[in-house]
């Protein structure tokens, strides 16, 4: 709509570029698409170990690492495969890994839970719950010391906001102002512990009162919304006011992990939370202010569904580790 | 034997949630506090149910906060009640060492006696899940080097059951090392109230050749290598250590002056694993005498436990390894 | 003065009478002059180890303590002589534990940073800064599922509340609604570390809003103010509706400990804060309103001077404890 | 020796320090962190006046925050900074057991070699201090059992400093073992940069009848045993073990070839402590036919340590202990 007031034009679409547009949609379709055919490869018995699925928490992911160049820094979760794509992964080498191959982003020896790109700036995924967030705050001092100007987001769930290493990587980076972007996706549950039984606080953006930095609540599952607010705490990191924490409110459409049985949610509001799909809100918002036609969504799609194929096939045709490689790389000097 | 009490079989996770049961039914002093233990049912759903039988107050979700969690049951345990933590993975004990080691541990002996910590820590714990290398370590000699605690480790239902009550009637803490593979595996156990003295290791097949001493996963693996090595005119004696502090000394020490071999296989990283302490203690004893051959230790790899399945399987003692080093140290007899 | 206006009578003098407000001056002086003893005989070699005097903060251990009984727990820190004296422990084995004695409330195997009198409710200082929060927490959850109507006051410092346990023991406490006094004596420095370079917010009360608890910070060292914070949050602890956070200003006119040179703060400030000291305006607000004579007030520091110099002498006859204990009481049972 | 460099009498503490103030001057990303390491100087004033020289943006006060601190120390050392994290007492890394053992140790290994974490945790240990049992355990087994990390204990002021630069220069995580009743200890400490090569024993006293090794500050008490034992006739070895991972195995294998005794000393409780990795490292390799006589390990006692000046000396081994072990141990000797 050509004729849309200016203020009630999304922030996305008035802050970013066609391209950059587009490349977000195709990052957010990455990602649902590479995690159902994760999960089908799994349900085949083709992946070992676990895995644990964001499909429906595609805006927070893309929407918070959109406005992010490659110096600048993320450290992920455990539930951490869209943080990995939309910091610019090949999901052909992410595959790999999950296949265990030596072509893997860690050569097989991490899978799932350790996924990581450094040279994207992706530090990893992390199998402690808050063990990311001490990392994240290390990462911003490294910045401020050798004045290299990037920012770190440091991703965690609900559940993480619980654990000592939340308040103390977020104290200490408040106190040495540090250029750090704290994105607590909040998907209601940590498992299959609400947080209203397992945080003593209504809101977690409330919490960075208690570390005099700025809190801000967003919707998780509009792209635009949590770009707006990861651009604004990223530029405050930049200028050296110190860090921000932002409070994305999303959902897991998928269980926990494998072993989930739903046991804790309803069946009502695992639908209503699917209506609130980040995909196809995404889409539309391209769609309805001109960035996309309809056609092009659809090609874009296309596109990639031809990748997920190709990747799923490098990752099946990849080589197997050396088996008796077992204690190689676990130290750089030995 | 007559007078033994019936039994019926029951898998590792059964019997454990049976001595939990009895446990809850008998004092209403007992809690079990964990994350995810109530509806849930716990990770590996060893408490499923429970909450339903005994209410929320009893079984006790935790926000995701394991020092913090550790450290109510210490608390919980010094004013009356007599808690069992649950551990999800204790690789998440890396942090709560804090309450288990200097509170825990100490605080009787620091008070000079004035106070007992009656608790429990229920410990899942080992590789061969997939789950990667901070899901799948194997800590027990950490805590083996720790006054003040008591370290259990059963390879049966029927002792995963004895171990958990009678850990629970003791009045120090005591950490149960619950081997994840061993959950869904079935046996013979006894019904109603049935301890396994703390400190009293088993010997689960005589032989006269060679001492072969395992605990948790590893008895089972020891038991079909022995049966292997039996074919080949090996007479193999397997000891099952069920405990790691204290380790029952004379029953190791009575099979090495009866076999003059030994050879101790444990999961965790070989250096400075419980295969050490048992090594070093014949080495110092009167039976160091009827030693025939130096003690081998067969144990896990000095690497973190990798994500490919077979870098996984090279990493912690297999019954092909234990058949072949056991062979080579019974080498002289055939 | 007897015709002052109500409401410009002090807290404690409406709500306490003449022996309550007695045995409080009492105790002030008892710790004072129980720390200047410790002192005098650690400087002249008589005491090993370490330790930490809380002179200048005896308002907020009495005030907090005042209103308590036996029944009900605290929790102490390294700086705890005067929390362990307020619940109501005889100097003369407090002495004898600072001499390594057996009549020492420890046997002589904890010290002053040990320091404990379970059988008055305190159930230990602690030597881990931030430890004794969880372990109060758990002294709540016991209280609330035994139904003993018990509060626990939890003493900590300003630097703990930038510890882990701090945050996940407030949290827990909150999420259960238990019965706990979270005590933050602020004395502005964590050993060398002032709040300005260590917390990220102005007034360490204000983080109770992150764990949805009232907070308050009142005047360490006006024992009316703390007595009245303390009481009112020991009644909400006790009908049910959950802890809170007090925080006491206060200032620790010796060093952080023997090896301090105080290079971090100034004489001026030491002056200043020597002028505030808790003790003169304690026994001038008892005089002022008519509680007790500049006569009496004297009185009872003779007699404190004449228990202190007693329990000096008890805790120097007393007997050492046997060389050949020292693995006593590692267990309750072996 | 010719060209070595010339050396001056320095304390511990102060090799320590001038190794600290070599890699601040030689490379600016250098930075060290830790409670009280600036104005105040460290615990025991290890860091003094640093913070003077090279500003508190490189010699960093952290908030009292163990797990944060080490954590941020990670961060750090994957993005570019070379630190250096200072417990105040190693028992506080029972705090950050996670940063440490999963993150630190792991993180190159799970991310398949992708990157490195130079970075080096200082850790003041043990007991004689009168600090009583949360502040003087030695926990160095611990970290020995850990792959990803490498273990270093000095006993001499000279290694203290080589150590430390070599811990340094290691690109992976390296921890120093401190005893706190070595800083004080003087000793020849060669001027500019000087490195001890990492994982190498060192042989500091030649004998005939038996080996005596032994780390830190256990060295001292085995060399004047060694002295007194040569007073009656038997002639020990004394090792130096400097580094607990790896060890040293060629050294202590080539003496006990040589004496046919060993006999080994530490402070850690004995059971699983690193007494009990030599013994088994020993009793599986050919020098276990070379072995006249069982292996004997002098540890510490197994109970917490106590305050009592008396009971701590008796917790760990005395110059008149290992005489008299080592006299029964060479019995047949003389
Ligand atoms: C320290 C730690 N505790 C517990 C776990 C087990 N665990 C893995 S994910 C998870 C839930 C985390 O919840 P949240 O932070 O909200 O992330 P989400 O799974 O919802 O994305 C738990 C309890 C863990 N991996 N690490
Ligand atoms: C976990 C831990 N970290 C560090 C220390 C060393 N330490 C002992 S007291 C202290 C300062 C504590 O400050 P605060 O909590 O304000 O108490 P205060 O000493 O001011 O009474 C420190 C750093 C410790 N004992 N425990
Ligand atoms: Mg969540
Ligand atoms: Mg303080």
């Amino acid at each position: 709509m050509p004729d849309t007031p200016p203020e009630q034009v999304p922030f996305a679409i008035r802050h970013y570029d066609a391209q950059t547009l587009t490349r977000a949609l195709r990052q957010m379709f990455l990602i649902r698409k590479f995690e159902e055919g994760a999960e089908a490869a799994y349900m085949r018995g083709l992946i070992h170990g676990t895995m644990h699925l964001s499909i429906g928490q595609e805006a927070s992911a893309v929407g918070a690492c959109i406005g992010l160049s490659a110096a600048d820094k993320i450290t992920s979760t455990h539930r951490g495969h869209g943080h990995c794509i939309a910091k610019g992964a090949d999901v052909a080498r992410m595959f790999a890994e999950f296949f265990g191959k030596e072509t893997g982003y860690c050569r097989g020896r991490g899978g799932s839970m350790h996924i990581a790109d450094v040279d994207a700036g992706n530090l990893g995924a992390n199998g402690i719950v808050g063990g990311g967030i001490p990392i994240a705050v290390g990462a911003g001092l490294s910045a401020k010391r050798l004045g290299t100007g990037a920012v770190t987001v440091c991703f965690f769930g609900d559940g993480a906001n619980n654990e000592g290493a939340f308040h103390e990587g977020l104290n200490i980076a408040s106190v040495w102002k540090l250029p750090v972007v704290f994105v607590c996706e909040n998907n209601k549950y940590g498992m299959s512990t609400s947080t209203e039984k397992s945080t003593a606080v209504a809101s977690i953006a409330d919490r960075a009162a208690a570390y005099g930095m700025p809190g801000l609540s967003v919707d998780g599952n509009d792209f635009s919304a949590v770009a707006e607010a990861v651009e604004d705490a990223a530029a405050r990191g930049r200028t050296g006011e110190g860090p921000s924490l932002i409070e994305a409110m999303t959902y897991r459409q998928r269980g926990h992990s494998r072993s989930d049985r739903n046991r804790y949610r309803t069946k009502e509001e695992i639908e209503a939370w699917t209506a609130r799909d980040p995909l196809p809100r995404m889409a539309g918002m391209l769609i309805d202010h001109g960035v996309l036609t309809e056609a092009q969504v659809a090609e874009i799609e296309a596109e990639v569904d031809a990748e997920i194929a190709a990747a799923l096939d490098f990752a099946q045709t990849s080589p197997d580790p050396d088996p008796a490689a077992v204690t190689r790389d676990v130290y750089t000097v030995v | 034997m007559d007078g033994a009490p019936p039994t019926r079989d029951l898998s590792f996770a059964e019997a454990l949630r049976e001595a939990m049961d009895i446990a809850l039914a008998e004092d209403d002093r007992v809690v079990l506090m964990g994350e995810d233990i109530g509806v849930y049912g716990g990770a590996f759903q060893v408490t499923l149910d429970l909450v339903h039988k005994y209410g929320a107050e009893r079984v006790i979700d935790t926000p995701i906060s394991e020092l913090g969690g550790a450290g109510v049951a210490v608390g919980a345990a010094l004013t009356g009640l007599w808690p069992i933590y649950e551990f999800q993975f204790s690789d998440f004990s890396t942090l709560a060492m804090e309450q288990i080691v200097n509170q825990a541990a100490k605080l009787r002996y620091m008070l000079g006696g004035a106070v007992s910590v009656p608790l429990v820590y229920r410990m899942p714990t080992g590789s061969g899940t997939g789950a990667a290398a901070q899901h799948s370590q194997s800590l027990e000699a950490w805590f083996g080097h720790v006054p003040g605690l008591k370290v259990v480790q059963p390879s049966t239902p029927a002792d995963a059951k004895g171990l958990l009550l009678a850990a629970l009637d003791d009045p120090d803490p005591v950490l149960i090392f619950e081997h994840k593979l061993l959950y869904k595996t079935k046996g013979a156990v006894p019904e109603g109230r049935h301890t396994v003295a703390l400190g009293t290791a088993e010997t689960r097949r005589e032989g006269r050749d060679l001492t072969l001493v395992a605990s948790g996963v590893m008895v089972d693996r020891a038991l079909e290598a022995a049966e292997a090595l039996a074919g080949e005119g090996v007479s193999a004696e397997v000891i099952d250590l069920r405990s790691i502090r204290p380790i029952d000394r004379d029953t190791v020490l009575a099979s090495v002056r009866k076999t003059g071999r030994l050879m101790v296989i444990y999961e965790a990283v070989k250096t400075l694993g419980i295969g050490a302490e048992i090594s070093a203690m014949v080495a110092e004893s009167d039976a160091f005498d009827f030693l025939d051959a130096p003690i081998v230790r067969l144990g896990g790899a000095e690497s973190p436990i990798p994500y490919n399945p077979t870098l996984e399987a090279a990493a912690v003692p297999q019954i092909a390894d234990i058949v072949r080093a056991a062979r080579d140290l019974a080498g002289g007899v055939v």
